[in-house]
């Protein structure tokens, strides 16, 4: 019974989704293999954005609302990619390579910057979003076509300078879901996305037991004792910033690659807030994540996305009332999962102490 | 050789590779657009016909016929395809003529001249840079007014 | 380090940076054609509009309970207030009275269940309240919509039924704090005497509030809980007393905001109204656990000195459409050096 | 205790959420309507409600189904694309109609018509650049955007303006319709003998949000007024603007020709604190009532609208226009067939259009409508602007003031 009653509580945040979308199913009157169809196609486009975000967890940055800023990196990339026409797959493998070096310093910028703000990372990763956002805007709106030479005008305002404001990205569209195509009963599935998303899996699998993962574990469970451990604390945690920039960096491509169009000024945006969410809801906490709640997370998240809009509006019976219910949820979800999550841990801390039967340890 | 100094060497060429291949994606990846275009041209004072109802295929696709000073447009990717051009009928009698055409990286879009190809001329005259028309020719919005039977009285 | 440096580095190197840039746009302001009296007006009056918001953010860091993004919560009592006041049909400086006193009831309920619901959270509360403050605004807009409003400046003119996005106050209260005993001085200042009051009579609360005991103890739970909890305070009541009076604070902060702007702002219009706020109060030089009312008002009349300035100084200086990138990138970029500085306290 | 909380809660939500289930139609086909929300645009959505008037909801055994693209519509594609995509689940849908086609709709279309080829695509007002959009839809529509260019300045100058103000920021001069129109607008101004000024204020979407971007405009427009005269015309991009301009301008001075989307209930009924819910729906009413605030304020043959909401006949004339194409009775792309089903909403004006011509190919989309309508000056009545003859040098504008930052 209390083992039960512990695994209840643990998982709390997927149950309480799972069983959300179990009765929103119904109600949107969306057939299943739609759904099964839509999941499978989200899974493959957000799995390796929601994986960026594990190495900071794991070296106690929390979550890194700094992602975008690898998100910009590779909406740069394709930008360039496709000014020069550059398509398929060596179009989107150059894409990546461009991007790398961008992400690779927006990354080390982002870590610096977080170095200087331990304990709330947080909030200064969500700030410095926005501020990188501006030199993004710098850079795209006025310096592609007047420093940076553009060639293709399609691209390029017609006031001569700047990028306008959606690219359509038919050389590289789909490009990693339609290499290897399989089609098992009229659902299409995007294998080799998956596949790389595999592949991205293992890395971070295998990154966990190298010296540089153990060091990241030790510093996020105390910095202190790492440090005195003779980890360069500072280092390692740039090193996670880096890292998870990059893979948000590829994230977005594979991302945008499946979209196929890109929002120029706004893609980005949203890219951290619906990850950080969709991990959240994965049952992830600030403090632990690991691959299963990437995957769980996308899934649910999405599932919800998609049903909760009709079933919304099919529930209240009017369309905007549907749009206000979907964004009431998807927020009000995340705050439960932090709350039930915070609550969780607070109640560990009481047994803690109770076990301990010290004095109250201050937190 | 010490460590750094190999770690730096190990590096440089790493940072080569990539460049490399970076140039080599870029190269293959490079889509242009040709126009295939069957119309009569005056190459060093002597003109070549166009001939009519040409086949025209790249790199072993699916032929395509083109009638007199009718112009096709394909999509390609990389630097180097084959154009395969059968002629039917014309001045020449029917034959077949394959060659290879290569696409500089920086050209959006060329024109492949096919009566120049069939005449075996060289590539710079086969193959030309496509300008757009200059603005001044475009065509403006015409104006269509609703005419006044159509609308509805005021209710 | 020396002296007159840590005099520096205790004042703060960015506000003195910020000071110098301020003073820079207001000194390039005739030359490139822009009033100055008008923008020195226009500053002034933000900053009264402004301040009660950034105002409310000082009980809940004071607690202990960081940053208050929830801060929409707040708001949106006072939208309800003042809808409502609208709704009844009254007038003057008595419908904005009306609107204040239903405000503030609805902000000691919501700030009641949202202190408590932040007391079980510890630790997460600056994220919590971001989302809990999103969820909220979206959850009012299916309000808006349903809630059986019938004065006919609030509906929508069309459809005939929900409130309206903007709704104007003209002809209800509008400015009647700014223009209580207001001074005109040439064609182009205006002070706004009866906003700043109000502003000021908050503020003067708010300070004393912090000089009796259950302020002391308010603090105290804020800086050492444990110490607190020895000392015989009730860290959670404290803590939850903060979150109230923060929402209080932001309801009728919205309210000064809005009598002064002229219209009421529903739907999304909430989404966003903690960050201004959040961003002001860390220029002013507070940090997540520990603000003051110097901070509050340096940092308002900074903050909202760069938003008047820039836009239309540098657009003039730059002739492009550049300004409102470069707004952008100025005042991020403040809060996060705001955010960035090496605290004295905690690691 | 808690964990029986956490488990009780879903329960409750599931019984909530699973009381009314979705009716089964006995319309012949679906036409399915994507418009924004009220808060985003009203006239828009009142217009797809016109059309569930008409012709029943899908629900309720009718024709139309109504959805709605997020509010932040431009941070959330993912969203759009497949509120487009899922109706094409509807076996009986034929025809999809969006009003407007934000970001997104493009690809939305995309995968409408890999899954469904026969469903029939109209876009309204695209906010993507036009040889996208018209690559995927069977028709796409909005105002003259073109023209416009140089009518507003043409009627500005008519009212008398020496001044012209184009207010904007820079995600909407990123879009291409949008800068194309300025270019107009200051050669056009140039031409008639107008001072063209170009002026920034901050984007709704930013960070400040609407509520300061607003205060923005509040504040500046006196000033401007000031600094430029009182026979200054505005002209704003965004609708959020908008409100703030007119309230001003029919305080402070200054003329207002129209706005970027016309409509007698864009800014007025809130600007100006009307209520008009007696004219619920009577567009020609609504005018008469608009105007008689506007003149009692003093704002006399200085503030213009489109008599019709244009918002409001995009949705339903295209609508309409798909159920005409669907029974047979018009052609997608034509015109004529056009302006009557737009026409069935706006009785007594008469509409002109023009297909869109690419300004840097050259090429001309004849899927890709320009309308428009005459200007309404209030206390001065309609302009004619709609009839006269637009100098070709102003259609062919694109680069033609190309600057360097």
């Amino acid at each position: 019974m209390n083992r039960l009653r512990r695994l209840l509580a643990e998982n709390a945040v997927v149950l309480l989704f799972a069983a959300l979308i179990a009765a929103a199913i119904p109600l949107s009157g969306a057939p299943p293999l739609y759904l099964l169809q839509e999941v499978l196609t989200r899974l493959g486009r957000n799995a390796v954005l929601v994986l960026s975000l594990l190495l900071p967890v794991m070296a106690g940055m929390g979550l890194n609302f700094g992602m975008v800023l690898g998100a910009m990196a590779g909406q740069i990339g394709l930008i360039l990619v496709t000014d020069w026409a550059i398509v398929g797959l060596p179009g989107l493998t150059l894409a990546a390579m461009l991007a790398t070096p961008v992400a690779v310093l927006l990354g080390w910028l982002c870590g610096a910057v977080l170095n200087r703000a331990k304990g709330r990372e947080m909030v200064t990763g969500y700030i410095l979003g926005f501020f990188v956002n501006g030199l993004y805007q710098l850079v795209v709106l006025y310096a592609m076509g007047s420093l940076i030479p553009m060639l293709n005008p399609e691209l390029v305002l017609s006031r001569g300078y700047g990028v306008r404001n959606v690219i359509n990205l038919t050389g590289v569209r789909q490009v990693l879901d339609r290499l290897v195509p399989a089609r098992i009963g009229g659902i299409q599935l995007p294998v080799f996305t998956y596949a790389l998303i595999a592949a991205m899996c293992l890395f971070v699998v295998w990154f966990r037991r190298t010296k540089l993962g153990q060091d990241m574990r030790a510093v996020g469970q105390d910095r202190a004792v790492a440090d005195a451990a003779g980890i360069p604390v500072e280092r390692t945690r740039i090193l996670a910033i880096v890292l998870s920039t990059l893979l948000a960096c590829y994230g977005q491509i594979v991302f945008l690659q499946n979209l196929g169009t890109l929002n120029t000024y706004n893609s980005h945006e949203q890219a951290g807030m619906f990850s950080i969410a969709a991990l959240l809801i994965g049952g992830a906490s600030v403090t632990r994540a690991s691959i299963p709640n990437v995957l769980v997370g996308v899934v649910l998240f999405h599932l919800l996305f998609i049903v909760s809009p009709t079933a919304g509006k099919n529930l209240v019976g009017s369309a905007q009332l549907g749009e206000y219910f979907r964004q009431f949820v998807s927020y009000g979800v995340i705050a439960v999962a932090l709350v039930l999550y915070a609550w969780r841990k607070q109640a560990g801390e009481q047994q803690a102490r109770a076990a301990l039967r010290g004095p109250g340890v201050g937190t | 050789m010490s460590r750094t100094r190999r770690r730096a060497f190990l590096r440089a060429a790493l940072l080569a590779g990539a460049v490399v291949l970076g140039a080599w994606l870029a190269r293959t990846g490079r889509a242009h657009t040709l126009f295939l275009d069957n119309a009569a041209v005056t190459l060093g004072g002597q003109e070549h016909p166009a001939p009519g109802a040409v086949e025209v295929s790249l790199d072993g696709g699916k032929p395509e016929v083109l009638e007199q000073a009718e112009r096709a447009m394909r999509q390609v990717v990389g630097p180097v395809h084959r154009l395969a051009i059968e002629v039917r009928q014309g001045p020449g009698g029917p034959r077949r003529v394959e060659r290879e055409i290569r696409l500089p990286f920086g050209w959006d879009a060329a024109v492949v001249s096919l009566p120049a190809a069939l005449a075996g001329a060289p590539a710079g005259a086969v193959v030309t840079r496509w300008q757009p028309p200059p603005p001044e020719d475009a065509p403006a919005e015409q104006m269509i007014q609703q005419k006044d039977a159509d609308v509805l009285p005021q209710r | 380090m020396s002296g007159a440096r840590r005099l520096l580095a205790e004042f703060g190197l960015p506000r003195v940076i910020i000071a110098l840039f301020l003073l820079g746009l207001f000194a390039a302001a005739p030359l490139v054609g822009v009033s100055l009296a008008a923008s020195l007006s226009d500053t002034v009056v933000r900053f009264g509009m402004n301040g009660i918001l950034v105002l409310a953010l000082v009980p809940m860091i004071q607690s202990g309970c960081g940053l208050n993004f929830g801060l929409p919560l707040g708001v949106l009592a006072g939208l309800l207030g003042a809808t409502l006041s609208i709704e009844i049909g009254l007038t003057g400086p008595g419908g904005f009275a009306a609107a204040a006193g239903i405000s503030l009831g609805f902000a000691a309920l919501f700030g009641l269940g949202y202190g408590v619901l932040l007391n079980r959270v510890k630790g997460g509360e600056m994220m919590i309240a971001t989302y809990v403050g999103f969820a909220s605004v979206m959850f009012m807009c299916m309000a808006w919509l349903v809630l059986p409003y019938r004065s006919p400046t609030m509906i929508w003119g069309f459809g005939g039924e929900g409130l309206r996005t903007t709704i104007s106050v003209e002809g209800f209260w509008l400015r009647v704090l700014d223009d209580f005993l207001s001074v005109r001085i040439g064609e182009e200042f205006r002070f706004p005497t009866g906003l700043l009051l109000a502003f000021g009579a908050a503020a003067a609360l708010v300070w004393g509030f912090f000089r009796l005991r259950v302020g002391t103890a308010m603090t105290a739970a804020g800086q050492n809980p444990v110490y607190a909890r020895a000392a015989g305070v009730d860290v959670d009541r404290m803590r939850t007393l903060s979150v109230v009076l923060s929402t209080m604070l932001g309801a009728l902060g919205i309210l000064a905001f809005q009598q002064s702007f002229g219209f009421i702002q529903l739907y999304q219009g909430p989404f966003y109204m903690a960050f201004p706020a959040v961003a002001a109060i860390l220029i002013g030089g507070a940090s997540v656990s520990r603000a003051s009312l110097v901070h509050v008002l340096v940092g308002t009349f900074l903050f909202q000195g760069i938003l008047t300035m820039t836009p239309s100084v540098i657009n003039s200086v730059v002739k492009a459409d550049m300004s409102d990138v470069v707004r952008v990138i100025v005042s991020n970029g403040m809060i996060l050096y705001a955010l960035t500085r090496r605290p004295a306290e905690g690691r | 205790m808690k964990t029986r909380l956490a488990a009780l809660a879903p329960l409750t939500l599931a019984v909530l959420l699973a009381l009314p289930g979705p009716a089964r139609a006995a319309a012949r086909y679906h036409i399915g309507v994507i418009t924004g929300t009220v808060s985003q645009s009203e006239d828009d959505l009142r217009g797809a409600e016109a059309l569930i008037a008409e012709y029943g909801d899908v629900k309720g055994g009718g024709m139309i189904q109504h959805l709605t693209y997020p509010d932040n519509f431009m941070t959330e594609q993912e969203t759009t694309i497949s509120q487009i995509a899922s109706l094409a689940n509807d076996p009986l849908m034929k025809a999809i109609v969006m009003n407007q086609a934000v970001p997104g709709a493009t690809e939305g279309f995309r995968r409408v018509r890999e899954a469904r080829p026969d469903i029939l695509l109209l876009a309204g007002v695209p906010q993507e650049d036009p040889l996208v959009i018209s690559s995927v839809a069977d028709l796409v529509m909005r105002n003259d955007f073109v023209s416009a260019g140089y009518r507003v300045v043409w009627t500005a100058k008519q009212l008398g303006a020496r001044t012209f103000v184009h207010i904007s920021f820079p995600r909407h001069m990123s879009v291409e319709t949008l800068t194309r129109r300025r270019m107009i607008m200051e050669q056009a101004a140039r031409d008639l003998g107008l001072t063209f000024v170009f002026e920034t204020a901050p984007d709704p979407t930013s960070d400040v949000g609407v509520v300061g971007a607003q205060q923005f405009m509040l504040e500046k427009v006196p000033q401007w007024v000031r600094k430029y005269g009182k026979e200054t015309a505005f002209y704003a991009t965004n609708d959020a603007h908008t409100e703030p301009l007119i309230k001003q301008v029919v305080e402070h001075g200054g003329i207002f020709v129209e706005a970027s989307l016309p409509s007698p209930l864009l800014g007025y009924p809130g600007a100006l604190g009307i209520d008009l819910k007696a004219e619920k729906g009577n567009f020609p009413a609504i005018l008469k009532k608009v105007e008689a605030a506007v003149v009692k304020k003093g704002g006399t043959g200085r503030l213009g609208t489109w008599a019709y909401s244009f918002g409001y006949c995009a949705t339903a004339g295209m609508g309409q226009h798909a159920i005409n194409v669907l029974d047979g009775k018009s052609k997608m792309t034509s015109m004529t067939d056009l302006f009557q089903a737009f026409g069935k909403y706006t009785p007594g004006s008469r509409w002109g259009g023009a297909w869109y011509v690419d300004a840097s190919t050259g090429v001309r989309l004849k899927n890709f409508a320009l309308l428009l309508q005459d200007t309404y000056v209030f206390g001065r009545g309609f302009m004619k602007s709609a009839e006269i003859d637009v100098p070709e040098k102003y259609l062919k504008i694109q680069s033609g003031l190309r600057k360097r930052p």
